[in-house]
């Protein structure tokens, strides 16, 4: 990550939810680590049977929580464990998008992504342009300061 | 729950080296709930796992967390551990602080935090874990088998033999489907009826097979192991427990122009009729459509038209009346092998986003046929006893045009895919035709050729080189009649030049597609089929031979264009995978599954449209005195298969996916 | 056919020099211009069996879009078969992979009428010429005018004999144009048309 | 209902009696034609060989004043003007990018949103009533049709009859009492605007479809299209330099058989204006003439 100008953006280190499939990303991010692919210390995973199961509430419970950034990970479109589990994920989140607008989060910190079981080289890749694109944008502080205020 | 034990995992120098293993105990033991927590060097060895027996029966554990490797890797390990130690299998679980922490990371302070968030949400996840068992659901252990080409035959018999009961149903009047019309076969021209007679025979006359033949599925209910299935037996007009197979009957029957299927309307047949003499059973059937009797009945004629065949049969076998009949059969496990039909090149196509060649005259010009009818041109005991001889006239071709991917390959006439075969039965028909007609010249179009398998290239090039069959390399533009020979419209891409042939006989190598009916067939078993009608597998690469809905396997050209050889091993993988599930009378299954609070269910059903499985049901609520109160959604624990796609669209939360319940995932995400 | 062996060598270098850059190649350029993708043709030759000016091009129309295919530019714009094209529309009706080769031809003729104007056919370039003049001035075709026009350009002069006579006593041709209300209308059509192009 | 006319250049003038024919049929079916005020070229051949855009602005111009007009559909019977229009609204349909450019070039308030048909598209969907006014069948007569290249090409304009086995034309002329004969050229390209640049070309394909048409036993070829009638009639002396025998292949306009059929007036139907003569067909249709054959104001 290239340093940036701000200190106060420097020093800021993301906290970064990943809702991943069981079977595919989840298998991708073990294969990163067979691999001893170096990346981002930022993001924690927390695995799922497939992306059928992710919950849109998830995601703003995880920012609520104080995460920074969301990534959501599955398999790739034809290639769904449950055949059809990623597609109505997919359909969802496409609705999704603009609640989260609504909720006051910047749809730039959620990344979504497939990463199929051999693509621990994609997964590194998805977690260090996440973790840079959320440092770039700052912690998410909405809900902390409007929890502060009421 | 409240009595939870951490146990943190060095792997050696794995973890150890970049995470702080014993930082990582110590925080996770200051954990409300967490009574234990220690690290060791290497968990899964025998003495780390003597460490949380002893620790599950010292401390009262009803809870493990195991910080470690990956939990494809050691979860069945450690949940056998605590099992054996006394508690349930489901409340161990794994944080994955080796692939996902210490192997991807330098920091040491950063990976040693990484650790403990890691295992902290699974301490939180853990406390709402409940004991699950596992399901069992029972097994028949008999097979259905729709479909009685190769395919369905060698599924049934390599069933049957490998000791478990089938059905085999079969909708035309005999088994043997398209092979059985074949002359010879690639890549080793043997002869396709004496190959597949004897296999026949041994269905018909396996004691394990029960044969049903002009007979359809009607309804499919149930699920792995317990599928309930009505079969409509059609009416033959004959009653078979009598018929003797003397074929009098066929004899006399005044109805003898009628096109015959078998032999792709090339020869005739009468009303009532066996379709060829191989056949199995050897028991005729009625076409009601074309016989008198019935043609008159459905005028309401006073006097039955005719009635020789039952004069003249002298077991008293046929039977006017009989009606289609109903059957249900109790089966564990089901194979789809209804194989294929030939693309037409008509105008009326049985798909709207099919449609004909009206380049090639729409089927109008007489002297182009398709392969199966210069298969049975070919064959001997076909309708010109195994000369080549043109249909108008009966005069022998001189010139043979052979066009390829006709249909396929052709995304404008409606389909994409290449049909994977006519490369090969085209090169086959060159040389059963250089043999047979001296003189003649064979000339193919072709885009490619297609030719992967063993001994498949140098087939083709056999055809080439030694049978004299000149391949030109384009499309045909166009085709039409000028008085006794058919002009055909090509170009050599090869060398520039225009090829304009005048042919006696045009063979065209249309696609492959599968049979009229297969969708409504998919529908009835819940298998998923893509958009030109073919069953779709469940993995194109490491489960071909299944479908997606458990129990229900795929075999032959229904999956997609099939040679005999791709066929026939797909048959034997569907029986094996078969005799492996009836290999134990109980099936077990992870208790991850489903379930529904039918307390809150709205019966809005939106599960019942999402599920990938069709594994939601409704299902009626009802009083004591039986009145209907609501209608509400049930999962089908049999079928279900886990995903959780029901639960993130329930919008009254009424859906809960075992093991993966909101309860646990929103506890791991407030750890966060 | 013959010049082909002189220009080749050349073509060669160019045509590899091309392959690197795929976004800034020839095929590309046409995929820009044309909105068809080249790629598309799998290379049958049903478009070129069925060509009724097949036989009096040099290159076919699949070899034309095989060209394309190759980054040859030169090849292909040098050569005048895309101005034998009648546009008669039976090689798109036939594409079995939904190509439109005969918009594809359409388009190259423009490209080529931009840059190397002067490879088109000097007759049909100037049945064209004559022809556009036609509408821009009068708004329609008024024919003696265009047949005039285009002998002026082409240099065929009455060479292939219209019947003009018999045109004319069958009352077939007219000798005065007759200009649209509109013409301000449809030059200015043109103008951005051409404006268009232009850019 | 009023059906919106746009001539094109040709019949405005060398093929006036495509136009009059027209007039005549339609006048006597009972179809309301409504000439498109101040029409434009369509640009043609030229257009589209030459400059993409303009070869849809041009037509698009047509089309928006047709709209000013209020009609919901128009015939265009030369199949270049009809090829051109119903091109131009297709793309405009299928291309949101290129419409509004259009639009922007036209300066008009336009919703492409009017139906383009041709000729024997018109008259197969006015059988009842052509039947109704058939006076004087051609029987005995023997008639190729002559589709050409633009009428039903390619499918996803023009879409209103098969494209490789189109069978308006055959029924509007059984209807006028006459008998389409089977042949294979029916679909072939005549040569289209190469009338002028290419003559050989022309006089090569031409040559090809009257050859086929005399051998299938057509009498008459029955065009929908002045290209191809000019390309069939005015080059038939050219191509019979090239056969054994002159071929002396009437060829008619689809409008003139039908008027033939209606007894409408040789002079209206223009036949005198062809290069080759259609007396032959003319006798025919007299001598089935009713006695009192009606003229046709
Ligand atoms: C012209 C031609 C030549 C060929 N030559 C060769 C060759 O030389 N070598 C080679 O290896 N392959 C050849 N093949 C391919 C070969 O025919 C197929 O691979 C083979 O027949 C596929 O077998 P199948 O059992 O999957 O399907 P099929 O043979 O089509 O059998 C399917 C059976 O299922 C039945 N059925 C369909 N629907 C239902 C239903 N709803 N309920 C009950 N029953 C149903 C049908 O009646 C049929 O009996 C050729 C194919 C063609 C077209
Ligand atoms: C470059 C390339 C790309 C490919 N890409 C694809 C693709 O994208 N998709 C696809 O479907 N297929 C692909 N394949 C094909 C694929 O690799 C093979 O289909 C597949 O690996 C075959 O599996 P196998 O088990 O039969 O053989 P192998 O993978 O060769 O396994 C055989 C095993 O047996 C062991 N062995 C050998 N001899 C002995 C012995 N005497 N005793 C004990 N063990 C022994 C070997 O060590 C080896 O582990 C590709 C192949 C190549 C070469
Ligand atoms: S449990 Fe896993 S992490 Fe621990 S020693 Fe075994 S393999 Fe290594
Ligand atoms: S005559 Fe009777 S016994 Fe013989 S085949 Fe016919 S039905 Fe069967
Ligand atoms: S009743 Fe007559 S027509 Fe019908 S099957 Fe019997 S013999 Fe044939
Ligand atoms: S197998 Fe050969 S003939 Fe058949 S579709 Fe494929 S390429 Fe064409
Ligand atoms: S989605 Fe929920 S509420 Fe609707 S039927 Fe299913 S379980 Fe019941
Ligand atoms: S978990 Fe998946 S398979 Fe099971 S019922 Fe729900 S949607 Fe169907
Ligand atoms: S017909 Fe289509 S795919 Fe075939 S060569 Fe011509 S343009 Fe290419
Ligand atoms: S449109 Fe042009 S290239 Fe296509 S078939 Fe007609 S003349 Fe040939």
């Amino acid at each position: 990550m290239a340093a940036k100008t701000s200190t106060d953006k420097a020093s800021f280190k993301p906290r970064i939810a990943a809702f991943v499939c069981n079977w595919c990303t989840y298998t991708g991010a073990d294969l990163a680590g067979t691999s001893r692919l170096q990346m981002a210390p930022n993001v924690r995973i927390i695995r799922l049977p497939c992306t059928g199961r992710i919950d849109p509430l998830f995601i703003i419970k995880a920012f609520e929580r104080g995460a920074d950034g969301v990534i959501v990970s599955g398999c790739h479109p034809a290639d769904c464990h449950y055949t059809s589990g990623n597609y109505h994920a997919r359909r969802r989140f496409a609705v999704a998008r603009d609640v989260f607008g609504f909720m006051g989060i910047d749809p730039k910190r959620i990344t979504f992504s497939w990463v199929s079981a051999s693509e621990g080289g994609k997964w590194a890749e998805v977690v260090n342009d996440t973790t840079a694109r959320v440092q770039e944008l700052g912690p998410f502080s909405a809900y902390r300061e409007m929890e502060a205020r009421v | 729950m409240s009595r939870i034990g951490v146990f943190v995992c060095h792997c050696g120098e794995n973890i150890g080296r970049t995470v702080d293993c014993a930082a990582v105990a110590q925080a996770c033991g200051e954990l409300p709930g967490v009574v234990h927590s220690i690290d060791y060097k290497y968990m899964c060895s025998d003495p780390g796992q003597a460490l949380v027996k002893q620790a599950v029966a010292e401390h009262k554990l009803d809870g493990v967390v195991v910080a470690a490797c990956s939990p494809h890797m050691h979860e069945k390990t450690f949940r056998k551990t605590v099992a054996n130690a006394g508690i349930n299998r489901f409340l161990c679980e794994m944080a994955n602080v080796r692939e996902h922490c210490s192997w991807i990371h330098e920091d040491r302070e950063e990976a040693t935090q990484k650790a403990i968030d890691l295992t902290r949400f699974i301490v939180e996840k853990i406390k709402h874990n409940v004991p699950l068992e596992p399901i069992k659901i029972p097994v028949t252990r008999r097979a259905l088998v729709i479909g009685g080409g190769i395919a369905g035959i060698q599924a049934a018999l390599d069933i049957a033999d490998g000791g478990c009961e089938v059905v085999l149903v079969e909708k035309e009047p005999s088994i043997g489907g398209h092979m059985s019309q074949l002359s010879e076969t690639f890549p080793t021209l043997d002869c396709s009826q004496c190959i597949l007679t004897p296999r026949m025979v041994e269905v018909y006359q396996h004691p394990r097979i029960k044969l049903m033949a002009y007979a359809e599925v009607d309804k499919v209910e149930g699920y792995i192991g317990n599928f309930t299935v009505t079969v409509r037996q059609k009416a033959r007009g004959v009653n078979a427990s009598l018929c003797n197979g003397c074929g009098e009957c066929q004899k006399v029957c005044p109805n003898k122009k009628i096109a015959s299927e078998f032999d792709a309307g090339l020869g005739k047949r009468p009303a009532i009729y066996v379709p060829f003499p191989q056949a199995v059973p050897n028991i005729p059937v009625i076409d009601r459509a074309n016989c008198a009797l019935y043609k008159g009945r459905a005028r309401n004629a006073k006097k039955d038209a005719c009635k020789k065949c039952e004069e003249v049969c002298g077991r008293k076998a046929i039977d006017f009346d009989q009606q289609d009949t109903f059957l249900t059969e109790k089966v564990g496990a089901i194979v789809v092998a209804t194989g294929y039909q030939l693309y037409n090149i008509k105008k009326e196509q049985d798909k709207e986003a099919i449609s004909g060649y009206g380049e090639y005259g729409y089927g109008t010009i007489p002297d182009v046929i398709d392969g199966l009818q210069f298969e049975r041109l070919a064959s001997a005991s076909g309708p010109t006893g195994g000369k080549i001889l043109r249909p108008s006239d009966g005069k022998e071709p001189k010139t043979v045009v052979f066009l390829q991917c006709i249909g396929s390959r052709d995304p404008a006439k409606g389909i994409d895919y290449c049909s994977k075969i006519c490369c090969m039965y085209i090169a086959k028909h060159t040389m059963l035709y250089h043999h047979k007609v001296h003189g003649g010249q064979a000339i193919v179009f072709f885009m490619d050729i297609r030719a992967g398998g063993k001994g498949y290239d140098e087939f083709t090039r056999r055809a080439i080189e030694e049978n004299d069959a000149l391949y030109v390399r384009g499309r045909v533009s166009k085709m039409y009649r000028d008085g006794d020979v058919i002009k055909v419209l090509g170009f050599d891409t090869l060398s520039g030049e225009p090829m304009h042939i005048d042919a006696d006989m045009v063979v065209l190598a249309t696609a492959m597609r599968p049979q009229p009916g297969i969708e409504s067939l998919a529908q009835k078993l819940s298998v998923s089929y893509d958009r030109f009608g073919f069953i779709n597998e469940a993995h194109p690469k490491l489960r071909p031979v299944e479908t997606n809905t458990a129990g229900v396997y795929v075999a032959g050209a229904c999956q997609a264009p099939r040679d005999i050889p791709d066929a026939v091993a797909m048959a034997s993988a569907t029986a094996s995978k078969i005799l492996g599930l009836f290999s134990a009378s109980e099936l077990e299954r992870e208790p991850l599954v489903a379930q529904v609070d039918q307390g809150t269910c709205a019966g809005c059903f939106h599960c019942v449209r999402v599920c990938p499985y069709g594994a939601v049901e409704h299902f009626e609520v009802k009083d004591r005195k039986g009145n209907l109160i609501k209608t509400v959604a049930q999962v089908n624990k049999g079928v279900c298969q886990g995903c959780g796609t029901c639960q993130a669209n329930c919008p009254s939360k009424s859906v809960e996916l075992q093991g993966f319940t909101d309860q646990q995932i929103f506890a791991a995400i407030n750890a966060f | 056919m013959e010049k082909e062996t002189a220009s080749g060598e050349s073509e060669n270098t160019s045509a590899s020099a091309h392959h690197g850059h795929a976004e800034e190649s020839f095929r590309s350029e046409v995929r820009q211009a044309i909105g068809l993708n080249p790629a598309k043709c799998y290379q049958c030759g049903k478009c070129s069996a069925g060509c009724p000016m097949a036989s009096e091009m040099t290159l076919m129309p699949h070899e034309m879009i095989r060209l394309v295919q190759l980054d040859r530019r030169d090849r292909l714009m040098q050569d005048e078969s895309m101005w034998l094209c009648l546009t008669c529309e039976t090689c798109t009706a036939r594409c079995p992979n939904g190509f439109d080769p005969a918009r594809m031809l359409d388009g190259l003729r423009e490209m080529s009428l931009r840059a190397h104007g002067e490879n088109a056919p000097r007759r049909i370039q100037a049945f064209h010429s004559s022809f556009l003049d036609q509408i821009r001035s009068h708004g329609r075709v008024f024919e003696f005018g265009l047949v005039f026009a285009y002998k002026m350009r082409s240099g065929a002069l009455f060479d292939d004999v219209l019947n003009a006579p018999g045109m004319y006593f069958r009352g077939k041709l007219k000798l005065t144009p007759h200009t649209i209300d509109g013409v301000d209308d449809v030059r200015r059509i043109f103008d951005a048309c051409m404006a268009e192009e232009e850019r | 209902m009023k059906i919106g006319y746009f001539p094109g250049c040709s019949l405005d003038f060398s093929a006036k009696e495509f136009d009059t024919s027209l007039q005549a049929v339609a006048t006597s079916a009972g179809m309301e034609l409504e000439e498109i005020k101040d029409w434009a070229c369509c640009g043609a051949t030229s257009g589209h060989a030459t400059n993409h855009l303009l070869s849809i602005a041009l037509p698009a111009r047509t089309l928006a004043l047709a709209e000013e007009q209020e009609l919901e559909r128009v015939v265009a019977p030369c199949a270049a003007c009809y090829s051109r229009l119903a091109t131009a609204r297709h793309e405009m349909a299928e291309d949101k990018k290129l419409f509004s450019k259009v639009t922007g070039i036209l300066k008009r308030d336009f919703t492409n949103s009017v139906q383009v048909m041709n000729i024997a598209e018109l008259l197969r969907d006015n059988l009842p009533a052509i039947k109704e006014k058939v006076t004087h069948p051609l029987k005995d007569l023997k008639v190729a049709c002559y589709y050409g290249c633009l009428l039903v090409r390619p499918p996803k304009v023009t879409g209103f009859d098969d494209t490789e086995d189109p069978s308006s034309m055959e029924e509007v002329c059984r209807a006028a009492g006459a008998t389409p004969v089977k042949w294979n050229k029916r679909l072939d390209c005549c040569g289209g605007g190469f009338s002028l640049s290419r003559t050989g070309s022309v006089i090569r394909l031409g040559k090809e479809i009257l050859e086929d048409a005399q051998a299938a036993g057509a009498q008459a070829v029955v065009v929908a299209c002045p290209m191809c009638h000019s390309n069939l009639d005015l080059r038939q002396k050219a191509i019979a330099e090239q056969t054994a025998k002159p071929l002396e292949m009437p060829i008619l306009f689809i409008t003139q058989l039908v008027g033939l059929a209606m007894g409408i007036s040789e002079q209206i139907l223009g036949l005198n204006r062809h290069f080759v003569s259609a007396q032959p067909i003319i006798a025919k249709a007299t001598v089935k003439a009713l006695p009192a054959a009606r003229e046709e104001a």
